[in-house]
């Protein structure tokens, strides 16, 4: 039995899960949600180093791997180099350092889910704490585009509305929820106030909750985006008499028209209200290193994300240079995917920029990133089968553990692997 | 004047970075030495005549002499007139991303559109837009609380999202519509819209927002009375006031925020 | 006749999405993540039967997939769990911070007789025309 | 190695200025060596390697700033090379940019100042990625639950368990206490108002918290003396409170032959008035009491005007802050430990409150008469980036260089600090010590910070002749060559030449492994289990520093036993 294992699902980053070993092999999983459980327990893999010949996948040697996507990232004019959020941090430096050498871009998929809020912070700076902060203190949760009931199940007992700490002994009785989103979630099923809004109109709802939290509720319309004033005073009201309040708040936020604006008048509300009370705000991530890597990156590069190496300096400039902007108007000419599955995350009109172009997979399982493929290299499950360092949603960094042992090298090996084939590629050159 | 062209020998897939594309670079340089001006492409530096075919006066001119005049498709082109403090450069088709970044002085005339962050943190001088810009027009750079700081930007067409976002002075026309969020965060610049915007002047601090079409109106703008301004009728507002802004917005007609 | 409907397209993360989401050619993950949810109004006016589909249209793209009721759905807006299908009919526009708008996507929505593309269908026309080793 | 001819200034060995060789052979000083290079020094100025005692330079806080502040980071961008990855960033570089540019300046060890135990995990992974430099980190205790519950209960031998527990948990070297009981009060948005005011929920007042972590510091016997961020910084007035905590904590002595509290950044603590429109300088009521009492230390935390970005687990202070500059704002609470803030700012030459500040710095360090107990800092990147330290250092040698700059500053500046009347200028053997000996001596290590046999081969070698130049007068040349080293020697291995990095050795990190007696540990222990279970959001199993964090330690053992 494996103790304290930390699971390598979601931002949560759950560092209690019990698992049961025999023979080396995962026989049970305890305490894990459903999520992290189906991941724990595994799925099918790839099962050996893929190259494409005559417009089919066939199985190949890792060096013979290692050799091509060597080649076609030292061939590039502009590789991009993406993924990396469910991988550990040492995977990450490798990776950085890759783009480094083969002059290229590298971004994570914080770019397609909590990039805006990245963007946001840099606007307005971001008033935050560790989730035990919350778990000891808040007496106000409000989740804001978020759904942690579906897709962080255990945040909400172990860390927000129904856990217990120092200054919360009663748990969730102790405590008011406010969830604002544009649907009735499972986790606004949950709340002792929800706020219905429109698609699209989250700036100007949290632009009218400011005025109402600086006493200049008067001069703002009886109904904003569809949501009555009234409504709004209340919520308004929670936040400025919770004695600890956090905003945690999802991709609701992010993945809506306003994107990062959105974001820089949440973080400026919580600003505003921490002139009343205390008040902290957390983006909920969603893989569970996709925090890692903006951390590693700021301190090797200087920037969180969306780094250009072309010209052996970094540039960072979303919106010209994350994965979605290079894909979108054709700007890339090779691309290496690390422990992501752009080819379902991206829009469709984005994938099709993807199979214009040789792209190299590194993952432990197939998905459809692999059909689109024409280097697939299976690696080992960080968190399960490799260690390494993980980032929590907020920031607290964890050492993952390995629970039984694989026969496939770990992202980080592989990473090493093509790093020394680009340097011998530059030496003949 | 001291006139030079610029023609892509190709088109470009990678995007060709070339801030050296500038009247202040060139004045002192011969066609010859031209030519030799290092641009990238990606991650491969390139001689400006690898990629471009130049040609045109061989003598040096005054800087405030030299016209550059961009022919064919630079939309892939970024960068250009980069920092440049007088002379002229035209476009006679699409421009990329980054036309006059910190441009102080002289001309861009773009005859097609514009990419994203045209003329961002320009400091004084002119760019004129026939077709549309792209988002951030006239913006800061991340980070920064300060955009565009002088000079003048006029688009013909419409422009894209943050249209002056940190805007600390300079004036920006659009004769078209404007995205979403014009003037965010204004410290003090002039922005005229013709067409359509949606929530001109987020946190505007100071400045002055006008939108000769329609506006959806932040509900933290307070409406002040209604005045003619060169024969049409404007609502005028007061904002940002989630920042106690003392911005001016003028919208002809107001979406209604309710809804 | 045809109903078409005018709706706003939501994607987003559910347990099912997520359980299966690291084995995305599994069955799970199509019956997880290939289906529209749709408020009772707008399902019931778009006179779908029961385990019927739904053709969901943008100015991006088209895609068919099943169709659900959710009663936590306000009238006008339908949900789709991320993932491939989802993205079918989503903008590749970052909107200049290099974010698709992956959530109030403007969509129509009719019903459909067509059958619900699997994943590989999905990507099998997006033929690979470059990176193949000699 | 040997470097033959060098002006040597080596205060620890009473070395003021003569021309000798330094001779260096496995990383250390040596009597003779065996062989290996000789650098022609003779013509110039040759000390021990720089050490920075405070600076942010790793962890949680230190990269909330770069991710907040994109726009600081393309500030000071240089492309990767052969040999060197890229450089970015003014005020808070990436990793790689510390270490080149404390290379360059001549320093061969930096001291992240503040690292709370669960966050360390994160600060060594920092640390092991800057390059060259030796490091270490001091371990935050202020407003530690463990530590409130020990004064609370009075069991100062648990509370010093406990201290060795934690250093060992987050790898640390030294003992931080920081606006003791503010940060926990911030836990509901409070803050303490002085060194009497209780702690809500604690019952306890933050002057206990101080001369029980001073306590527990020298029954640990710890090489560093606790280092205290006083209560009430940054506000005007402070001074008061500066001094009342000092005479609260004379009675307590050093264990060891030090310091027995150092307090950082007193720029920051020195301050007078009733509020900003009175706003003066108190330094010298603080250099006098410092010159009255040999056991304290302190650092300058140096204002230097353009770009800073403020960071410092005084989360209080930050909030302020950024309201009144209408700044962005970072805060970050860490669980039963600490808060913190960041917010980026800009200090002004005109600006009446910056140029008093920056000739608070400069008060202290010279009206402060033994540069032993004192620090040339900037309190990085607080005051301002430390790179600038060849400018401070330039104004500590030479008054026409403040006379130059006052005149270009706010007239309060003058009027409001002692600084015009102020004629004392620092020579090369002060500037050694409040750059090289004194840090060392101060944080407890023996082997910087001098160049005697045993040390050490950390040397540095700047271009500029201690018998020709004036400093008081070439000023210029001074901060010139302190910019680029001739040479910056570490461990034996030549790392800048004529100011460019040559080489990129790892450097170590320093941790203290302090013992303390079984049935005290058995005790802390079993409060921890109730704590974790109770109130940590993580196992305490997985709560400790593991070893593949620090590949190259350097421990430090102290200890009851």
């Amino acid at each position: 039995m494996a103790e304290d294992v930390l699971c390598p699902f979601c931002g949560c980053l759950c560092d209690d899960i019990k698992i049961e070993v025999e023979d080396d092999r995962i026989v049970g999983v305890k305490r894990a949600c459903k999520l992290g459980s189906s991941k724990i327990r595994g799925h099918e893999r790839t099962k050996a180093p893929m190259v494409r010949r005559d417009g089919e996948l066939v199985e190949t040697t890792y060096e013979e791997a290692y050799d091509r996507a060597a080649k076609i990232l030292k061939e590039a004019k502009r590789p991009l180099l993406y993924g990396w959020c469910s991988t550990v941090c040492e995977t990450h430096k490798k990776g950085i350092l890759l783009a480094e050498e083969v002059g290229g871009v590298i971004d994570s998929t914080a770019t397609v889910c909590h990039g805006p809020s990245i963007i946001g912070i840099e606007e307005k700076g971001l008033a935050g704490s560790t989730l035990g902060q919350i778990k000891n203190r808040a007496d106000l949760i409000v989740f804001w585009g978020a759904n942690p009931a579906e897709a962080h199940p255990r945040h909400s007992m172990r860390y927000s509305s129904n856990s217990s700490g120092m200054f919360t002994p009663e748990g969730r009785k102790g405590r008011k929820v406010i969830v604002v989103d544009v649907r009735e979630t499972r986790t606004a099923k949950n709340a002792d106030k929800f706020l219905l809004i429109r698609p699209g109109t989250d700036y100007e709802v949290i632009s009218a909750l400011r005025m109402i939290v600086a006493g200049k509720g008067d001069l703002i319309p009886e109904k904003v985006a569809g949501v009555a004033k009234s409504d709004l005073e209340e919520a308004a009201g929670m936040m400025k008499t919770a004695r600890f309040g956090a905003l945690l708040f999802g991709l609701g936020m992010t993945h809506s028209r306003g994107r990062y604006k959105n974001v820089d008048n949440a973080l400026s509300l919580v600003a505003d209200l921490n002139g009343f009370t205390k008040f902290v705000v957390m983006a909920m991530r969603g893989h569970y290193n996709v925090a890692g890597f903006g951390q590693v990156c700021a301190w090797e590069t200087g920037f969180p994300m969306s780094v250009d190496f072309s010209r052996g300096a970094p540039y960072f400039n979303p919106g010209e240079t994350a994965a979605c902007d290079l894909l979108a108007r054709r700007e890339t000419d090779a691309m290496l995917v690390v422990a992501a599955d752009p080819v379902s995350n991206f829009p469709r009109n984005t994938v099709e920029g993807m199979a214009e172009i040789p792209v190299i997979q590194i993952d432990p399982f197939p998905n459809p990133t692999t059909l689109l493929s024409d280097v697939v290299i299976p690696s080992a499950v960080c968190g399960v089968e490799a260690e390494g360092t993980a980032y929590r949603m907020d920031g607290l960094s964890l050492r993952m553990k390995k629970v039984v042992s694989s026969p496939y090298p770990t992202d980080e090996e592989i990473m090493q692997n093509i790093l020394d084939r680009v340097r011998r590629l530059g030496d003949d050159n | 004047m001291r006139e030079i062209r610029v023609v892509p020998r190709r088109d470009f897939r990678v995007p060709v970075e070339a801030e050296k594309i500038s009247p202040d670079i060139f004045t002192p340089l011969t066609i010859e030495e031209i030519e030799k001006i290092e641009v990238w492409e990606g991650n491969r530096k390139r001689a400006l005549t690898d990629l471009f075919e130049i040609s045109g006066d061989g003598d040096p001119a005054k800087p405030e002499e030299v016209l550059i005049k961009l022919e064919g498709n630079f939309s892939r082109v970024k960068r250009v007139g980069e920092k440049m403090t007088c002379g002229r450069i035209e476009a006679l088709d699409d421009i990329g991303m980054h036309a006059g970044n910190g441009m102080a002085g002289g001309e861009i005339a773009i005859k097609g559109s514009a990419g994203d962050w045209l003329g961002r943190e320009m400091r004084g001088g002119r760019i004129t837009v026939l077709g549309d810009a792209g988002d951030y027009v006239g913006a800061g750079y991340r980070g920064e609380n300060c955009g565009m700081r002088g000079g003048e930007i006029l688009i013909e067409g419409s422009a894209g999202d943050y249209l002056g976002e940190h805007l600390c002075g300079g004036t920006i026309t659009v004769l078209g519509n404007a995205g979403d969020f014009p003037g965010i965060a204004n410290r003090g610049g002039v922005i005229v819209i013709g067409g359509d915007a949606h929530l001109p002047g987020a946190e505007m601090a100071s400045g002055t927002i006008t939108v000769r079409g329609r506006a959806r109106v932040l509900p933290s703008y307070q409406y002040q009375e209604t005045v003619e301004i060169d024969g049409l009728s404007l609502k005028k507002f007061l904002g940002d006031l989630v920042d106690n802004g003392k911005g001016e917005l003028y919208a002809a007609s107001v979406e209604d925020g309710g809804a | 006749m045809v109903i078409l409907l005018k709706a706003i397209m939501i994607s987003g993360r559910t347990l099912g999405q997520g359980a299966s989401c690291e084995a995305k050619m599994s069955p799970e993950f199509f019956k997880a993540t290939s289906f529209c949810a749709l408020s009772e109004l707008d399902y019931n006016a778009l006179g779908i039967s029961e385990g019927g589909n739904v053709l969901v249209k943008t100015e991006f793209g088209e895609v068919v997939v099943s169709a659900k009721k959710d009663e936590g759905l306000p009238a006008g807006v339908i949900f789709i769990p991320m993932g491939p299908w989802a993205n079918a009919v989503v903008g590749p526009d970052t909107g200049g911070c290099g974010t698709p708008q992956f959530k109030g996507v403007e969509v129509e929505v009719e019903k459909t007789k067509m059958a619900v593309m699997d994943v590989k269908e999905l990507f099998s026309d997006l033929k690979r025309t470059g990176g193949e080793a000699s | 190695m040997i470097i033959k001819g060098g002006f040597v200034y080596d205060p620890t060995n009473g070395v003021h200025g003569e021309e000798m060789d330094i001779c260096i052979e496995g990383g250390k000083v040596v009597e003779k060596p065996r062989g290996g290079d000789e650098i022609d020094a003779r013509g110039m100025l040759v000390m021990p390697g720089g050490v920075d005692a405070h600076a942010h330079i790793a962890g949680a806080k230190v990269n909330s700033g770069r991710i907040m502040r994109p726009e600081d980071a393309r500030r000071g961008i240089e492309p990767r090379t052969k040999l060197l990855r890229p450089s970015t960033g003014y005020t808070v570089p990436n990793c790689y940019a510390m270490g080149y540019r404390y290379a360059r300046l001549g320093y061969t060890c930096a001291f992240e100042a503040a690292t709370p135990i669960l966050e360390s995990r994160h600060t060594h992974e920092e640390l092991e990625e800057i390059p060259i430099v030796d490091k270490g980190a001091l371990t935050l205790f202020g407003n530690n639950w463990e530590v409130l519950e020990c004064v609370r209960d009075g069991d100062l031998d648990k509370l010093a368990a406990f201290v060795a527990w934690g250093l060992l948990a987050s790898r640390g070297y030294g003992v931080k206490v920081v606006n003791p009981g503010g940060g926990e009060a911030w836990g509901f948005g409070g803050n303490v108002k002085g060194i009497d005011d209780p702690v809500p929920n604690f019952g306890v007042t933050p002057i206990e918290i101080i001369r029980n972590l001073m306590k527990a510091n020298e029954i640990l016997r710890l090489p560093h003396s606790a280092h205290l961020h006083t209560n009430n910084l940054g506000k005007p007035g402070n001074y008061e409170t500066t001094l009342a905590t000092l005479k609260a904590v004379e009675d307590i002595s050093a264990s060891r032959n030090r310091q027995v509290l150092h307090v950082t950044h007193m720029q920051f603590s020195a301050y007078g008035g009733t509020g900003w429109r009175d706003f003066e300088s108190k330094a010298p009521e603080i250099a006098d009491y410092f010159n009255r009492h040999d056991q304290f230390t302190m650092d300058m935390g140096q204002l230097i005007f353009g770009s800073a970005t403020t960071m410092t687990a005084d989360a209080p202070l930050e909030y302020g802050n950024a309201r009144l500059l209408h700044a962005k704002w970072s805060n970050h609470d860490i669980e039963l430990e600490e808060s913190s803030g960041v917010v980026p700012l800009v200090y002004g030459r005109k600006m009446p409150i910056n140029a008093i500040q920056w000739a608070i710095g400069l008060e202290l360090a010279l009206l402060t008469k033994n540069p032993w107990q004192f620090i040339m800092t900037t309190d990085h990147p607080n005051g301002g980036p430390f790179v600038n330290y060849p400018e401070v250092i330039s104004l500590l040698m030479s008054r026409a260089k403040r006379e130059e700059e006052l005149a270009s500053l706010h007239e309060l500046a003058s009027k409001r600090s002692s600084l015009p009347s102020i004629e004392r200028e620092m020579d090369w053997n002060d500037i050694a010590i409040v750059t090289r000996a004194a840090p060392a001596k101060i944080l407890g290590l023996p082997e910087k910070g001098h160049l005697g046999v045993g040390a050490d081969g950390d040397v540095t070698i700047y271009d500029i002749n201690p018998a020709n130049v004036d400093p008081s007068k070439d000023h210029k040349k001074v901060k010139g060559a302190l910019a680029k080293a001739k040479y910056t020697i570490k461990g034996g291995e030549v790392v800048v030449r004529d100011g460019e990095i040559v080489a990129v050795p790892q450097g170590r990190t320093y941790w203290v492994e302090a013992s303390v007696p079984e049935n005290q540990a058995a005790k802390v222990k079993a409060d921890l289990v109730e704590k974790f279970a109770k109130y940590y959001s993580i196992q305490m199993s997985n709560y400790m520093v593991q070893d593949a964090y620090v590949t190259h330690p350097r421990v430090v053992k102290a200890g009851v036993i």
